[in-house]
């Protein structure tokens, strides 16, 4: 009989379960392979709904998103107690991913800022006598991992359609991967660039600029046009879609093995190539760099060793 | 904050010079706060940033790096590597809530005995006033939200 | 966890999940003690606040942090964002620039619209409503129309995807927006690549259109339904509009036309804040969007009543036409059988077709301007950003991005207005409606609880997709309670489709 | 972990160091803490682990308990480390199983309560004992020692050092800044205590230098770099031009006598200008090589070139001399350098108060040293500028020295050449001397006995810094004197000695350049400015650079018997290295995991020793570990982390920060 698989999702865009349709006509393959439970959408999320499944009865939960809310949390442990193998699919699950830039905030923050004085939201509410409740969002974003054992991580914003594909080449057929692997391979983006060989090996920048400062060569090493494109930092398999849209890499496909901090690696790598030995020059090559955080913890904030911006 | 707030430091020492340095404190009888801890690397530029953030995360309330005086690195270069890299890491740790003083990088030259302790009981008085880092209760609570 | 615990003090009927833009989405239904619907509320009970970590970012890393709102729609918000970039930084695109942004925003529109007519709310007519939820899904639709049309369909949209990635770098999460242009030219082999698949496009148009015709429009129950009056609202209805008030999905002037049809308003987009207000109900975490000028009456509908709606239904009444002419020819078909303004819900499914012929068409244009290959894609800016107001029409209607910055560009303020929004209001009316008349204690099942779905996914909330991707149905439970919160019945229908009473 | 040999065995020792860590660390209490930590199997504490029954304790407890990882805490690891990695090899356990924890130098001296310290060793060991379990198993390597030596500095110290090594077969290129050798003791008269002539002494082994056949004898020269490491240094010396060629001067110097400047108008460095020279000279007449020198900036031919250059003809066929000779970069190979750079004297102008350069007859000890000497200005005649005998003298000790306003240090000479110098001006004069002293120090073979002998000699002893030298005159007796105002602290009242002449001993102190030569050779400097030894007492001659020796005053203010032995200290250091022929390199370096490098090239321009390079075929970096001097550097600057560190792996200094901070 068929695998069962659940798909679902935390916080997140949708662009992971894009991701898979973009399978395209390959989709039809993998609905013939295995048997859908859930996609995104679960049952009533109530404790003796899920219950009524034996536990460790899908074989693996595809999920995606960072965890949020209660809601989510409550989600995420039932699907893994249900399955035999839990997947973080994409970056959001994996390192916290872009909503995980809310870490440099709170949800009083988010909640003020959205809605202002119009009052609030209440988790629990009474409209002539009909109870309502929404779920509590958490002070912090955290990615899948915090909450829940996770078997496997399948990176990228979202993962490109190879590395999906391999896959479910990878958990459908035995042998497993490395119980706790990252299903892409493990050096850096770089190696697979097409402008790889225009970087120099003497690089020393002298400033940094944003996007709209300068005009890009389309054939040129864009880190040594000076702006922070990450590919040496991050992961390689997403086919460096971005350079070819003639773009910066911003590190969505995370770190490689070897990296424990993404951000405090990439910063630390990318700080070593500039000029300057007065702290008043280094200063001024850095003001290309307008927000560190969001330069270098893009998608993995949640993930990284402070997680999140101190609590005032 | 509690008065009896001890803060602690987690001390990156170049091994040519401010190692040096200490030990030369440490022959001298120099007495300073014992709320540093030296993790010995060859050259300041060998102090990666993931290093620094890994002992905030851990409850370090301030990290200090120690190196060569500009111009006087054993290996050449490796102090300005440092400079470069602790410039930018300053920012980015004020993005997230940590104060530039928490993080200190300091040139003192195998010579400089009495340097080590001059900075160290500094950093302790600064820190004291600044307060401990993570304010322990609250920070758990929230990362605990999913634990 | 909250939601189960609470205790239930009145009989209730729970869809839980539904979903939307911003994650999952709940639909509460309260029985009096005659069993009859007392009140429906349609619940977002989860938010990710882009408005506030937006806060520090530099503005150019809008269009690609923004899109991550969606990935369904990622290609409409960082257009939005980018269009916002153009006027925070005063700087006027060259014109290859402009014509590649709207013919990769075209492209897109083609897609997404095939993707819910096929895949989201399409089965609804092309399979049925009454049908098994099993087979209401592409799996159906294919079965329906034959595994030929279905590669067909797949491949299209792969086509489709591709040409997006192949100028914007990724289908999903585009990066090639940026102030003053775009970050990469098209060579003349991208070009001749896109004339080929707008080719494509638009006989694809045609051939779906047709499909339409004959699987709907020759279905005497399905127009009943459509035009039944439990799917039918008389609000305001906004879309954009171009010089002649010909249907834009890019740029132009928003127009608002009242439920009589006749001109409400037309204002620049960047004006937006003086029409539009958010509404702020304590039981949801998404804020309902009504006209200023009109005010906010409540969940009703009505001249009075601020409510509006934007998408396909919304545009169509919005403009006075389309602006290329097989489109044209497909919207006054669509105002021949429904008149216009057109107030039923479930007629966005055929709107939408139309838009799709247009869409198509439009690519094509683009495709074949000689301009469009011209290397010269973007101007650099000068001038010192302040503030910047973007605004596209996305496949789920009106998007707006709004952002203030300091002197080096980080935004200081975000607000973003996103298409489910405007029809938030309209949504809750819609499913309460649905629910007063189809649900009752006695008599609930499959096809009543699609029914009531049916009111929310024509205007494809955003993910809705979700509701509907493989295999299939949303899995429903419906719980009607007696007095004091015991348990009436159950009704389960699982993933497989299946009815199962408990 | 290391699986390399099975599952992870610690034992950790806490050394008392007799009370030096025991006082202020509750060693007890810290042994119990490391009991319990992960891994340990074994924690002892012991008096002195470095002795050799606290070594043999560790080489048995890794037989008996199978230990394959041990802690030490006690002192730096500058002190021990090699010595318990060995402890360990003995033990049959690869030495690199080993860390040290420093709880000496960095607790117990530093710090007072005894709780805190105690604390802060328990997290130091804490720290030790998580990083341990990551470490491998680690080979030294072996580079090979070029046999030649460099010797830069050709005083009483490099000449030494260079002959010991010549005569021992090696050879040596010794490099000289003067157009001489000989260095300060070339221009003393006698030395102390025995009074033997300095000449005497030094000049045959100056012409033993230009004569061996194992020395390269480069004066009028520098060291301008300094590339490579121990065993394989790359030098480029700087061959100033004199104008004269070495090879083809015979040292006739009759260039001298015919130069068109009949007079000698040019002060003489040598004399330190106390009499004047031609600008074709030769620094003093025993100078090595004899060959002139010519000073292009007196020199006719140079300034006007219109001189009739009759020093050319005079030098015939020779041709050795060359105007147009211009400046020589050589380039040259050797395993080993000494450092003999020596010292400079204070200048006495820091201390106007004591007149020197105001008063024509306040001179400095050095001067007078050229006065005494027989080849000196006045051929040994010790007069006055105006040519007067001097019938008073008095001789200011510490000028420059243990003063807090200019050098706090003792400069450890003065004392005894002050001694000498009274002796002699009283021998040739006949003269009242008084020396004005604070402490006289005399700590030196025969040194008490040559102070008594000047006591008996009724040279005057005050005791007492000297508050200033003047020429106001309180009365007759002072009229035409320079009056030394000082407090007699043993008389207990202030007195004014008036004398004819006034000697000051200015003390030594670091060259002026010592900063640059200290960086051309990468070792480090002493707060003073001396170079720094790797260890005040167990390697005195060695640097913190290995293959870098120091050798005479550049390391101390010291007298030529201990100079010459601490050069011939220095010369069997650097035999040593050369005949165990090659040298063990610490293992600390970098290496790639080519199989996670994405070639970025990061890397490539981390390292000022070209140690990575890339390798283009294969697109991936590579590090040569000969080259590699081991900063790591380049291993923090790997962006993708594909670069690793032997002995600082991320792994270890990951677990050690962690366990400093385990009870944070």
């Amino acid at each position: 009989m068929k695998p069962k698989v659940a798909f679902y999702w935390c916080a997140s865009c949708g662009g992971c379960e894009e991701a898979v349709l973009d399978l395209a006509e390959g989709v039809l393959n993998v609905v013939a392979a295995v048997d859908i439970v859930f996609w995104p959408v679960a049952l009533d999320f109530k404790e003796k709904d899920i219950s009524a499944m034996d536990d460790g009865s899908i074989a693996i939960s595809f999920i995606n998103g960072a965890v949020r809310t209660s809601h989510q949390l409550e989600m995420a442990r039932l699907l893994r107690r249900k399955s035999k193998l839990v997947v973080a699919f994409g970056a959001c699950a994996q390192l916290g991913g872009i909503p995980g830039l809310a870490n440099l905030t709170t949800a009083a923050g988010i909640l003020a800022e959205v809605y202002g004085d119009a009052g609030t939201p209440e988790l629990q509410f009474r409209d002539d006598g009909h109870a309502l409740t929404l779920p509590k969002l958490f002070d912090s974003v955290f990615a899948l991992d915090r909450a829940i054992p996770v078997d496997y991580y399948v990176p990228g914003c979202p993962p490109s359609p190879k590395i999906v594909s391999d896959m479910f080449q990878a958990l459908l057929d035995e042998p497993l991967p490395e119980p706790g692997a990252v299903l892409a391979p493990d050096h850096a983006m770089c190696d697979e660039c097409p402008r790889r060989d225009t970087r120099p090996q003497e690089l020393k920048l002298d400033r940094f600029y944003r996007v709209q400062e300068r005009m890009l060569d389309m054939d040129r090493c864009i880190l040594a046009q000076g702006l922070p494109c990450l590919g040496p930092a991050t992961r390689a398999g997403c086919g460096s879609r971005c350079i070819a849209g003639n773009m910066p890499c911003t590190g969505c496909f995370g770190p490689t093995s070897h990296m424990r901090d993404y951000g405090g690696k990439a910063l630390c790598s990318i700080a070593s190539v500039i000029e300057g030995n007065e702290t008043a020059q280094i200063d001024r090559v850095f003001e290309g760099i307008v927000d560190p955080v969001g330069t270098f913890y893009r998608y993995s904030l949640p993930s990284s060793f402070l997680e999140r911006k101190r609590l005032e | 904050m509690p008065d009896d707030f001890e803060p602690r430091i987690v001390a990156f020492f170049c091994n040519w010079c401010t190692y040096l340095a200490a030990d030369l404190a440490g022959t001298s009888r120099i007495k300073y706060l014992p709320n540093a801890e030296v993790v010995r690397v060859m050259c300041s530029g060998r102090v990666d940033v993931q290093f620094v953030l890994k002992a905030f995360a851990k409850g370090a309330d301030g990290v200090l790096i120690g190196g060569c005086h500009p111009g006087d690195c054993h290996y050449q270069e490796g102090n300005y590597k440092a400079l470069r890299r602790y410039r930018l890491l300053r920012r980015l740790l004020r993005q997230m809530g940590i104060e530039d003083e928490r993080l200190r990088l300091e040139w003192i030259s195998a010579a400089e005995g009495d340097r080590v302790r001059v900075v160290i009981d500094e950093m302790v008085a600064t820190l004291k006033r600044l307060g401990p880092l993570r304010k322990a209760e609250e920070e758990r609570a929230h990362l605990t939200e999913v634990a | 966890m909250e939601t189960a615990t609470i205790p239930v003090e009145k009989r209730r009927i729970t869809i839980d999940p539904v979903t939307r833009l911003e994650g999952h989405g709940k639909i509460e239904i309260f029985l009096n003690e005659k069993g009859q619907v007392d009140r429906a509320y349609f619940q977002v009970p989860e938010l990710r606040g882009f408005e506030k970590f937006a806060q520090g970012r530099p503005a150019e890393s809008m269009p690609q942090i923004t899109s991550r709102i969606c990935g369904v729609c990622p290609t409409a918000h960082h257009m939005a964002s980018t269009k916002a970039l153009d006027r925070l930084y005063q700087v006027e695109p060259p014109p290859a620039a402009r014509k590649i942004r709207e013919l990769v925003y075209s492209t897109f529109m083609v897609e997404d619209h095939t993707l819910h007519f096929y895949f989201l709310g399409g089965p609804d007519f092309v399979v049925g409503p009454q049908a098994p939820a099993a087979e209401r899904n592409i799996l159906g639709v294919i079965a329906r129309v034959g595994v030929e049309t279905g590669r067909k369909v797949i491949a299209m949209r792969r086509k489709l995807r591709d040409l997006v990635a192949l100028a914007a770098g990724k289908a999903i999460h585009p990066v090639f927006g940026v102030p003053g242009g775009v970050s990469r030219p098209l060579a003349r082999e991208d070009v001749e690549q896109f004339r080929l698949v707008a080719a494509e496009a638009v006989e694809f148009a045609q051939f779906t259109r047709g499909l339409f015709e004959k699987l709907v429009l020759g279905n005497g129950q399905y127009v009943d339904l459509i035009k039944s009056g439990l799917f039918t609202h008389r609000t305001y209805y906004m879309g954009m509009v171009d010089e002649r008030n010909l249907l834009n999905f890019y740029d132009g002037a928003l127009r608002v036309v009242a439920p009589d049809g006749h001109q409400w308003a037309r204002f620049d987009p960047a004006d937006y804040a003086q029409y539009i207000d958010e509404h702020v109900e304590p039981w949801s975490y998404m804020k309902f969007c009504f006209l200023k000028g009109v005010g906010w009456q409540g969940f009703t509908d009505g001249p009075e009543s601020g409510v509006y709606c934007v998408a396909p239904l919304a545009r169509l009444n919005a403009a006075e036409g389309m602006a290329t002419p097989l489109a044209e020819e497909a919207y006054l078909q669509y105002c021949g059988v429904l008149g216009k303004p057109v107030h039923h819900t479930l007629a966005n499914h055929w709107a939408r077709l139309v838009e799709l012929l247009y869409a198509a068409e439009r690519m094509k244009e683009l495709a074949e301007d000689p301009e469009i290959a011209d290397p010269h894609v973007r101007t650099l800016p000068t001038a010192v950003p302040r503030e910047g107001i973007g605004v596209v029409e996305a496949p789920r209607g009106t998007l707006i991005h709004h952002y203030q910055t300091d002197q080096r560009g980080l935004i200081a303020r975000c607000n973003l207005i996103v298409a489910t929004q405007n029809n938030a209001a309209r949504i809750s009316m819609g499913v309460e409606k649905a629910a007063r008349g189809l649900v009752d204690a006695s008599h609930v099942d499959d096809g009543i609880l699609n029914m009531v779905e049916m009111a929310f996914r024509a205007y494809d909330p955003c993910l809705g997709c979700a509701t509907h991707a493989l295999p299939g149905s949303m899995p429903l439970l419906l719980r009607v309670c007696g007095p004091h919160g015991n348990v009436l019945h159950v009704l389960r229908r699982d993933a497989n489709g299946s009815i199962r009473r408990e | 972990m290391s699986d390399r040999n099975g599952a992870v065995r610690i034992g950790v020792y806490t050394c008392h160091c007799g009370a030096n860590i025991a006082a202020t660390v509750d060693v007890k209490a810290l042994a119990e803490f490391a009991a319990l930590l992960p891994n340990v199997v074994l924690s002892r504490d012991y008096k002195y682990m470095c002795s050799s029954p606290g070594q043999d304790l560790i080489r048995q407890d890794i037989r008996d308990h199978q230990l394959n990882r041990i802690v030490v805490a006690s002192c730096s690891p500058h002190l021990h480390e090699h010595t318990f990695r060995t402890a360990l090899k003995v033990g049959g356990l690869n030495p690199f199983y080993f860390h040290m924890v420093n709880i000496r130098e960095q607790a117990s001296w530093v710090h007072e309560n005894k709780a805190q310290a105690t604390r802060k060793a328990k997290d130091l060991v804490c720290a030790a004992v998580r990083r341990v379990a990551f470490h491998q198993p680690l080979e030294r390597g072996r580079v090979a020692i070029h046999p030649d030596v460099l010797v830069v500095g050709g005083g009483i110290a490099g000449i030494h050092a260079a002959l010991t090594l010549a005569n021992a077969g090696k050879h040596v290129f010794l490099v000289e800044r003067e157009a001489t050798i000989g260095g300060h003791m070339a221009k003393f008269d006698k030395t102390f205590p025995t009074l033997d002539c300095a000449a005497c002494i030094l000049t045959p082994k100056m012409s033993a230098v230009r004569s061996h056949p194992n020395i390269t004898l480069w004066t009028y020269s520098e060291v301008t770099k300094v590339d490579g490491y121990v065993g394989n240094y790359k030098v480029t010396v700087l061959r100033h031009p004199r104008y004269v060629d070495e090879d083809l001067c015979s040292g006739c110097l009759e260039c001298l006598e015919a130069c068109v400047c009949k007079q000698a108008k040019v002060p003489d460095d040598f004399n330190l200008g106390l009499s004047k020279r031609k600008p074709i000279y030769i620094p003093f007449p025993q100078a090595v090589p004899q060959v002139p020198v010519v000073d292009p900036e007196t020199c006719i031919q140079f300034k006007s070139g219109k001189c009739k250059t009759t020093c050319i003809a005079a030098c015939g066929d020779r041709h050795a001399i060359n105007l147009r000779a211009e400046a020589k970069v050589e380039q040259i190979e050797v395993g080993t350098a000494i450092l003999a750079t020596g010292f400079q004297t204070f200048d006495a102008r820091r201390t106007p108060y004591y007149g020197f350069g105001k008063y024509p007859n306040v001179y400095t000890a050095l001067e007078v040293e050229r006065l005494v000497n027989a080849s000196g200005p006045t051929a040994g005649e010790v007069v006055l500028r105006d040519g007067r005998l001097p019938r008073t003298v008095g001789i200011v000790h510490c000028v420059g020295s243990r003063d807090e306003n200019t050098h706090r240090w003792c400069s450890r000479v003065c004392c005894m050449y002050s001694l000498k110098l009274a002796h002699l001006i009283k021998e040739r004069t006949g003269a009242e001397v008084f020396n004005f002293y604070i402490d006289m120090r005399t700590p030196g073979k025969g040194f008490e006995e040559f102070y008594q002998k000047l006591l008996n000699e009724r040279v005057h002893f005050i005791r007492g810094r000297v508050a200033e030298v003047t020429d106001w005159v309180f009365d007759a007796s002072e009229e035409g004197k320079l009056v030394i105002r000082v407090e007699d602290t043993l008389a207990g009242f202030v007195r004014r000695i008036p004398v004819d002449m006034v000697v000051l001993a200015t003390g030594l102190e670091p060259r002026a350049d010592a900063p640059e030569v200290r960086r051309l050779f990468n070792i480090s400097c002493a707060s003073e400015g001396f170079f720094l030894e790797r260890h005040p007492k167990l390697a005195p001659v060695n640097t913190f650079t290995d293959g870098i020796f120091l050798a005479g005053c550049c390391q101390a203010p010291k007298d030529i018997p201990d100079t010459v032995a601490q050069a011939g200290a220095a010369a069997a250091e650097a035999l040593a290295l050369i005949d165990a022929g090659y040298v063990e390199t610490e293992p600390n370096t970098a290496h790639v995991m080519e199989e996670q490098c994405c070639g970025c090239k990061t890397c490539i321009s981390m390292c000022p020793y070209h140690a990575v390079s890339f390798i283009e075929d294969i697109h991936k970096s590579r590090v040569n570990e000969v080259l590699c001097k081991g900063c790591g550097t380049c291993v923090a600057a790997c962006p993708s982390g594909a670069i690793r560190q032997n002995l600082f792996e991320d792994d270890e200094i990951f677990a050690e920060i962690e366990g400093v901070l385990s009870n944070a």
